[in-house]
């Protein structure tokens, strides 16, 4: 019933048949699946650019650089079938930062959960795709999200039932970086590893931008890494748009026990658009027509 | 003298109950659970119940996410600090998803006493009925305690159960049967009607008592569910009784009072008048001086009443 | 056609303003500066402006610290996440010690439009309200809300002002002066009151006009200031107009339509509509869009008159 | 119009004539002023008692543990002038854990702030000494508690006024260690640090205990040295009973620049009566007539 590994039987839209991007086809380790991978975040990339900018409002610079993370889950870490989004075995993905809604929904589709022409609706009246996720409307989507730093507990909640049922699914969390500065999280943090929750991997999208600048500037998050360590995690960092590290990442991550672990990944906040990548303005603003047309032209 | 017996015993009782009959009920707490009384349920299902230490809003979530995964989770701790810690967390992780998550709170209103302010929960009333899709309860005594827990067990969707420190008067026989979103006519009488909730109940009842020796037939609700509420109950006792007084351990904003007078304004308008804690915060001392102090007692109840008759519109005559 | 001006820009030049006058003031966000526009007082008096990350509760705390020195604290970030993600730091930490902190929260209502449910606060003007000592205001334009900030800055003791996202109808002259707790009569009329706060004034002055074409006068208050509630202007609106219909971008409870409502039965009741967001959330698309879909906009404001008046009793003839 | 130290001029009530209790005077180092310090925590602990046997409910057990820390701070570390509570440049305490009220309204009555026969009102009607601090009622209480969790933000808007007024006073805040499971303590560890506000010290109450039990059973703490250093902090450990060590830690505390600095104080709750000690059924409960009088006879 399971759809283990859906990386190769995604059906071609006629946009995957460009080159990757020199950051990532530098990759020193070969991806699991690098062209299909790489050309899957691509596209992903595309639609998140086109759904914003068709709606004209969205968040671009965060649904960017957390493309290739979920690209990597939904394409060769999860267990899941988007033909039955409520298997009860399946691995669970939380996105807690709700605002990459879009990246997310791209994802979803591109899976297979709904049509890819839906897309275009993100935002509008009547709309399965509302601004920030909304679990009753959105097929594949577990959570409702959208104000931040909640994702992390309410992970916590399915770890425990899945611990409770002596099911072995994964849950996956993903935060973002200026996310970490809700004491929610450190709650969550805290009571994870109380509870030895080796079920659970959260994954930090640090991209050192938060909506009014540089985290460094606005709430220093560093040094990070000890944080989760100091709150009892198993810390692991890694780029996070490398797809082949990132895997392994996950496939560490998963074999951690005891305790949960975190994968901070580094990323570039827009990345994949040159003139989005490390440019804060893009938080939440949706590009112009221009813009629209020039990004996709970057990203063919 | 009226019989007293423990509310929140009666919970941490029926928690047990509950949890003998089905093995998705699960428990948490944030570091209360001697006062909650969900320390019965832990200690004979420590497996189903998580200690969520002094981390409210974390609790709110994880329950949240125990709901979304099947179990049906009671979550626990002193009114004051859920929904007031967490009114965010209910609204985002429990009320928009419409999950099944029952939070249950002792130490409701100022029975407080001692602790004083920072403990009187006097707004979460208001916080509770703000948070759709919600069912908002203040059962008046522990048999109505019991029933209304098991009731949210097995109805669908968030609940929040409102409950109080000091053992209460019983109010109600042992047969008696609590109904979701059903006003109970505990007294009938014809010239006002007192709707009460929780612990004003009994000093509703003591309140009629009183003015049936002045000849005042009033008649009395428990309106034990806040949300959903009891419209058609409040528009009768308004066109039968045309005069209303309201009496809830809570800021006069928010609570039953305010409800009871939308829907009486957008339905049958009448005189009415509120027993309620005006907009202060009370101080430290024995419930039963809180209650004098800030306006609670029977004897305010009556007062309402008098006031309230003066304005009423003489019958139709 | 109406004039438009944004009240966020209103503010962010007020704040400046201030900052020019008084060396106490000082602001304070939540990683929202460039939406709430603190960023203009940001850029000018950098020593004086504290952003908090995204650390909601942190701020309040701060916020109030700051104001047990002597400091004069604004706060701000979205509406939906102050009051409802730190409501027990506002009563612990500035309602019960009453400290000098004033929160401006941007973003109010549903007319934030796709961001969706998540986005869309709908219950934070009935618990603003719930925190005894605070004054809490609505303003309904530009000009309005650079006079209340003004007032704000000068009143001890805690504010809550919530701000809309969108530019708004001018609906004042620049001459008029705001007055805390003072309902402002912005249009004459004997046959009903329409009482509305926020966005819902034009709306409900619109209502107006196209009443007066039924033959019907309608009475226009903007009632600014919900706490404290001007109940005078309140009851004379009920004693000399006999019905009300209030209009407000809010849940149904705890906001505008239930303060008034308590008013009324308590001095003079008469029958009311409420104009409000039933008890639901609401979904991702523009501003207009959800007026439409949720019920707030003129033609619902007038299709509420007409119902009303409906109940409304014959005049006393 | 400041008075600095006020240890030596305590007026003695006929209540400070017993030895030291056999652990204290065990210290290896004598305290600064030791006998002095010593009767005057003896006295406090004896006031804690009566005031809660006398009304009958309160919190023993959090009140004994910090009672050496409030005496070491009221009586050889702040600056502060009981005749004017409200004098500018004092330095600041916030009681973070507001349910250790009855210790500090036994300090501040033996300081000077108010008649030590007013302690007999606490919790009653109509009395200066609410169940927990008010702010408003109280001479010498700077913050109204009784929330866990909300003091140390409070205290970083008065280091931040400090800063502003260049004025040169301390902040002082004393947090429980249960009460550091709260995410908004964390969200102040962090802004704190972000700020440098080296004019802001904590201290943890680390008496190992909350309300359900040992802090590591409901809600493990540790490695809790580890966190505040995460976080940006410095970080003293010492015994929270030894009074000559505190008064040094809060000497380094002091001396410590460009960042704020924490003592966590190894406590035993319940401190001083041996049946308190360590037993968390003393949290929030009175002793009864009978322990009380052992009580007071254990503090004689
Ligand atoms: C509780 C809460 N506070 C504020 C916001 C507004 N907000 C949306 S995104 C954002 C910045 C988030 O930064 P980060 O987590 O780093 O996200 P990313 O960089 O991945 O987009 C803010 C402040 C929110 N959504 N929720
Ligand atoms: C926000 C909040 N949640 C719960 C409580 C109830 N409560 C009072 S004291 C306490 C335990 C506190 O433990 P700790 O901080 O270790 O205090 P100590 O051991 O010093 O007494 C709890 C849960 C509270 N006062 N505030
Ligand atoms: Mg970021
Ligand atoms: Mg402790």
């Amino acid at each position: 019933m399971a759809v283990r590994r859906l990386t190769v039987d995604v059906p071609d839209r006629g946009e995957t048949s460009a080159t990757p991007s020199s950051e990532e086809a530098a990759s020193t380790e070969p991806p699991v699946h690098p062209a299909a991978l790489i050309e899957k975040a691509r596209a992903v990339r595309r639609h998140v650019i086109r759904m914003i900018g068709h709606v004209g409002s969205g968040h671009p610079g965060g649904s960017l650089s957390a493309t290739d993370i979920l690209v990597a889950l939904y394409f060769a870490v999860l267990q899941h079938n988007p033909r039955d989004p409520h298997w009860p075995d399946r691995d669970r993905f939380i996105l807690s930062k709700g605002h990459a809604a879009p990246a997310l929904y791209a994802v979803l589709a591109e899976a297979g959960y709904f049509p890819v022409d839906e897309l275009s609706t993100l935002r509008q009246w009547g709309s399965r795709l509302q601004g920030h996720t909304d679990v009753n409307r959105t097929p594949g989507v577990e959570m409702s999200a959208g104000s931040l730093g909640q994702g992390l507990s309410f992970s916590i909640g399915m770890a425990l039932a899945a611990r409770l049922d002596r099911s072995g699914y994964h849950i996956y969390t993903l935060l973002g970086d200026g996310e970490c500065d809700e004491g929610q999280v450190w709650e969550a943090a805290m009571a994870a590893s109380h509870f030895h929750l080796d079920n659970l991997t959260a994954i930090v999208d640090r991209n050192q931008l938060q909506l009014d600048g540089w985290t460094s500037r606005i709430m220093d998050l560093e040094p990070l890494a000890d944080k989760w360590r100091a709150f009892g995690w198993h810390v692991l960092e890694v780029d996070g748009h490398n797809l082949a590290r990132l895997l392994d990442a996950f496939r560490q991550a998963k074999g951690v026990s005891g305790r949960p672990a975190v994968i901070i990944a580094r990323t570039i906040k827009g990345k994949g658009v040159s003139f989005m990548e490390n440019n804060v303005d893009f938080h939440g603003r949706a590009p112009s027509r221009d813009e629209l047309d020039k990004a996709l032209r970057e990203l063919a | 003298m009226a019989q007293t017996a423990s509310i929140r015993e009666a919970y941490g009782r029926t928690l047990v109950e509950l949890g003998k009959r089905d093995p998705n009920i699960v428990v948490l707490d944030a570091d209360l659970s001697k006062s909650t009384m969900t320390r019965y349920f832990a200690e004979q299902f420590p497996d189903r119940f998580f200690d969520c230490g002094l981390g409210e809003q974390n609790m709110v979530g994880i329950a949240a996410g125990l709901a979304a995964s099947g179990k049906i989770p009671f979550a626990s701790t002193f009114a004051v600090f859920v929904p007031g810690r967490t009114f965010d967390q209910l609204r985002m992780s429990v009320a928009q998803p419409g999950l099944n998550v029952k939070i249950v709170c002792t130490h409701g209103g100022i029975s407080v006493g001692e602790d004083g302010a920072s403990h009187h929960s006097i707004e979460d009333l208001g916080l509770a009925c703000s948070l759709p899709g919600f069912s908002v309860v203040v059962p008046a005594d522990a048999a109505e305690t019991a029933q209304a827990v098991m009731v949210a067990a097995s109805t669908p969707g968030p609940f929040y159960i409102r409950l109080c420190r000091p053992a209460s008067d019983v109010v109600h026989p042992a047969e008696c049967r609590f109904q979701l979103g059903v006003a109970e006519l505990l007294r009938q009488g014809d010239d006002v009607t007192i709707i009460a909730t929780g612990l004003m109940v009994p000093a509703a009842l003591e309140a009629a008592a009183a003015l049936a020796g002045e000849g005042v037939a009033g008649r009395v609700l428990n309106m034990s569910t806040l949300k959903p509420l009891d419209r058609e109950a409040v528009a009768g006792a308004a066109a039968e009784t045309g005069a209303i007084v309201t009496a809830e351990e809570h800021l006069l904003h928010g609570g039953l009072g305010s409800l009871v007078a939308q829907a009486v304004a957008e339905t049958h308008p009448v005189p009415m008048a509120m027993v309620a804690i005006k907009d202060t915060y009370a101080k430290s001392a024995s419930a039963g001086e809180l209650f004098r102090h800030y306006g609670l007692t029977s004897t305010d109840i009556a007062q309402a009443v008098r006031s309230v008759l003066q304005r009423k519109a003489p019958r139709g005559r």
